[in-house]
C-alpha cells in the first residue's frame, strides 16, 4: 500500500481512531478493545458524553490523565492508567461481563485480524494450534453488544486481505460485525455484503477493492 | 469474637494442599494479591489448578519471573484456566512444551463461571464462545434463536484476594478498578484468603459500601502492598 | 448532554403496553416503587405478566386495595410470577377463580432467572426446588451426586425500580434493606423506570459507591415518596 | 398435649426458640426463618457474635429495636422492623441468595408443616391443588445451606402427628433436615432415623413417642 506512488495517503492508527469517534452518538455506552480501539477514547470530543465501559470494571472512562495526575488504581482492559469522568462507576468482573453479555452496551469497538462478508470476526488466533491464546472479553463482547465496528489495517503488514468472503482463522464470533473501519475505508456489512460508505481521499473503488478479497458494493 | 485476621504469612497460607485450585484475583497488577501469590510459593503446594485472568506477561529471556510466572516457571502449575495465554510467556513455554495443560476461556464466561461456583449455580448455558473452538465438546442449545453452550461453575479450595480495607468480620471494600475479579473468587473459594492494605473497627465500613460481606472471607492478612505498578 | 430524568409520570410511563411483562421491585413495602405503581395502574396498560417477590398480603374484605393487588382487581394481570401467593389475598381469589395465573417460584430462583436476564444467561441449573412441585415439566441433571433443574432467564419488557439517591446519568443508590430486587430488576429491564427519593449532580455518587451503574436505567421520576409503612 | 395432667410443661414460641438459640456457637453465619425461627434472634447472647442473614439482602440483624429506635428501611424477611450489629451489610436479592444457594449459611432455621425420618421437609403448602403457595425462600434455604435446623410444634392444633416416617404436605427439599426442635424435645435426624437428644423436663421418653410418628431411638 504505497500511498506516494498511489496519491491517497492511508490513515494511521490516530486517524483510524478519530474517524471511528466521529460516529459515536451521545449518550451511547461503549467498550473499547485493546489495540487502536483503545485509542478511540481520546477522539471522542470532552463535551460529547459517551459512556466508555472497560472489561475490568468501569464505566466512564475519560481520556488518558496527564503523567503527574495518574492514579495507579485506575487502569482500562489495555493495563493502561486511565481517568474517569464524573459519573463514573466501579464494579466487579462478573457485573461488568453481565453489562457485555446483557447486551447492555449500544457498542463494542474491537480490533481484528479478519472480517468476513457475513459478519463472521476473528481476532484472537491465527490457527488453532497456537500456544498463544489471547481471547480476553473479545468473544463476550463481539456476542454481546448491541452493535460491532471493528476498526483494523485493511490489509496484514505483507499486504494479505483481511476483508474477506470467509474467514481463514478461528473465529471470535459468527455473523456479529455491523462495520468495520480501515485506513481506506468504511464498510458496512449488510445482507447484500460490504457497502462501502466512507473512503479516504484520493482512493477510488476499484482500487479499494483490489485491497479486497470479499466483493465491495457501492453505498 | 468473630477475628478473620491471621498474624503471619504462614498461618494464612496453612492447609493449602498439592491438587488444589486456586483462584487468583487482579487484572494487570491492580488488584493482584501479589503477596500472597509469594506466601502461596513459599509454602509450596504444587500440581496447582490456577485459575486467573492472564497466564503472564511477555516474558525476556533472562528477565526475573514473579507472580504466577514464577509459580509456573517452579514446576507447581498443573493446569491454568485463563482467558489469556501469551505465545512468548513463561506460561505459553511451558504449554508448548507440553509440561502444563491450559484451557483459555472468554473472559465473560471465566467471570460468570466463577461466579456460579459461588451462588451455588452448577452450570448455565451462554452464547460466548458458540461456533468458535471454545465450543468443542461442549453441549449446544438454542435459546431465542441464538446457538448456546453449557458452561460448567469453576470452584476454587483457595481464593486469594486482595482488598483496600478490611475489618475482623472479613467485610471488604476495594480501591477503584482493583475490585475486577476479587469479589466473586472472595465468593467461590472454598478457603478465602484475604491480604488487605488497611485495617479497620468493626462498624467503621458503612453497611450500604460494602463490596464483600464476611460471609466469604475465611482469613485476612494486613499487608500494606504500596500502590499496583505500571504492567504490561 | 445525557439527562434521564423525566418530568412527569406519564412520561415515566410513556410506550409501556398491554401484554408486557413488568418486573416490580421491593419487600414488603420497603424499596417498593409504590408511585410508579400508581402510575401504571393511571396509564392503563393490561394483559399485564407482573413479576414480584410477593403478589400482596391478606386482604380484608371490605379494605381498601392498593399496589400489586389493585392491579390484579382491576383485572389488568394476566399473570404473576412470585414466590408469594396468600390465599387469603387479591392474588389467591383471583387464582381461585381461574381469572388470573400464577407461577409461584422460590424466591432463590426468582431471583438468580432475573438477574440471568440482565447477564445474558438464557438458562441455568439449579439444586432449588428439585423433587418438589417446582420441578414438574422441567428438566433434571444431576450435578455434583445431586439432582438439578434446569430454570430459564426471566426478562422484563419493564422494570420498576425505587432509589434513594439517583443522578441524571441514572446512576443509583439504596437506602439499606430497600436495595433487595431493585439492582437485579434494573439489570433485566428492557425498559427501567426509576423513582428516587433523592436527586443528586453527576458526580456526586462516589463511584466506589454505586450500586447500580446508569447503563441499566432508562428513566428516572423524582418522587419523595417518604418513608416505607410497616406492612405484613 | 393437656399439660397440666400429664405432668409436664410443652415449651412456648419463646421456649423454643431460646432452646434452639443455646445451641448456635459464636461465628456462624445463620438465616432464621419466619414465624418461631424470627423469634430466635432475641435470645442469642448479645457478646455471642453470630451473623443473622436475611433473605431481603442484610447480614448482621441484630435484636429487635426499641419503639423509638426503628429504622423503616430495616426490616426483615417477615417484614418486622430490625436492628443492624455492626459489621451487618446490605446486598441485593441476587448476592443474598447466592449466600444461601451457594453453601455460605452455617446454618438455616425453618419453620415446619412436617418433618420425616429421612430428613424430607414440608413447610409450605398442605396439598399440591392449595391456591396458597407460600414457597419464599425455604426451598432455596432448605437445599443451600449447610445445615437445616427445623423448629415447631411437636403435633398439630388437632393432634396429628408431624414427625413422620414420610411426609404426607408437598415437600420443600428431600433430606434437607438436620436436627428438630419442638415444644417437646429435641431430635436429631440421622441415618437410622431421629434420635431424641433432649426431653422437655417431666417428659418420658414413651410419652414422646407416643405422639410421634415415626420410630425415635434413644441417644
Amino acid at each position: 500500500m504505497n500511498d506516494a506512488a498511489q496519491g491517497y495517503k492511508p490513515l494511521g492508527r490516530t486517524g483510524m481512531a478519530a474517524r471511528l469517534a466521529q460516529d459515536i452518538p451521545e449518550g451511547w455506552y461503549v467498550n473499547l478493545g485493546i489495540g487502536i480501539p483503545t485509542l478511540v477514547a481520546d477522539h471522542i470530543p470532552a463535551d460529547r458524553e459517551v459512556v466508555v465501559h472497560s472489561e475490568n470494571g468501569i464505566l466512564g472512562i475519560a481520556a488518558a490523565p496527564e503523567p503527574h495526575k495518574e492514579n495507579p488504581w485506575l487502569i482500562n482492559a489495555s493495563s493502561q492508567r486511565v481517568s474517569l469522568r464524573p459519573g463514573g462507576s466501579f464494579f466487579h468482573h462478573a457485573d461488568s461481563f453481565a453489562m457485555v453479555r446483557g447486551g447492555h452496551l449500544d457498542l463494542c469497538v474491537l480490533g481484528g485480524f479478519q472480517v468476513a462478508a457475513n459478519g463472521d470476526l476473528a481476532n484472537w488466533a491465527h490457527s488453532a494450534n497456537e500456544v498463544g491464546r489471547q481471547i480476553g472479553g473479545a468473544m463476550d463482547l463481539a456476542v454481546g453488544a448491541k452493535r460491532v465496528w471493528v476498526v483494523m489495517e485493511h490489509v496484514t503488514k505483507d499486504g494479505q486481505a483481511r476483508i474477506l468472503r470467509q474467514c481463514s482463522y478461528p473465529l471470535t464470533a459468527a455473523a456479529c460485525v455491523s462495520r468495520v473501519y480501515t485506513n481506506l475505508a468504511v464498510l458496512d456489512v449488510t445482507p447484500r455484503g460490504f457497502v462501502v460508505i466512507d473512503m479516504i481521499p484520493g482512493l477510488g473503488f476499484d482500487e479499494l477493492q483490489a485491497w479486497t478479497e470479499a466483493p465491495l458494493l457501492r453505498a | 469474637m468473630i477475628d478473620k485476621f491471621v498474624r503471619s504469612m504462614a498461618e494464612a497460607m496453612a492447609g493449602i494442599r498439592d491438587g488444589a485450585t486456586v483462584l487468583i484475583a487482579g487484572f494487570g497488577d491492580v488488584g493482584m494479591p501479589n503477596a500472597l501469590l509469594d506466601g502461596l510459593i513459599e509454602q509450596g503446594a504444587g500440581n496447582l489448578t490456577v485459575v486467573v485472568n492472564s497466564a503472564g506477561r511477555v516474558h525476556k529471556p533472562g528477565a526475573a519471573t514473579q507472580g504466577i510466572a514464577r509459580l509456573i516457571e517452579l514446576g507447581r502449575v498443573r493446569k491454568v484456566i485463563t482467558s489469556f495465554v501469551r505465545a512468548q510467556s513463561i506460561a505459553g513455554d511451558w504449554v508448548r512444551d507440553g509440561r502444563m495443560e491450559a484451557e483459555v476461556v472468554p473472559q465473560g464466561t471465566l467471570a460468570e463461571r466463577i461466579r456460579a461456583a459461588g451462588a451455588g449455580v452448577p452450570a448455565f448455558f451462554t452464547p460466548t464462545g458458540a461456533g468458535t473452538l471454545v465450543a468443542e465438546g461442549k453441549e449446544v442449545r438454542s435459546y431465542n434463536g441464538r446457538p448456546c453452550i453449557l458452561e460448567e461453575a469453576l470452584p476454587g479450595d483457595v481464593a486469594l484476594v486482595e482488598a483496600w480495607m478490611a475489618d475482623r468480620w472479613g467485610n471488604l471494600v476495594f480501591r477503584d478498578a482493583s475490585r475486577n475479579f476479587n469479589p466473586i473468587m472472595a465468593m467461590a473459594g472454598a478457603l478465602t484468603v484475604v491480604q488487605t492494605h488497611h485495617v479497620c473497627d468493626v462498624g467503621q465500613l458503612p453497611a450500604n459500601e460494602i463490596v464483600t460481606p464476611g460471609i466469604f472471607v475465611d482469613r485476612v492478612l494486613h499487608v500494606a502492598a504500596g500502590d499496583p505498578k505500571l504492567t504490561r
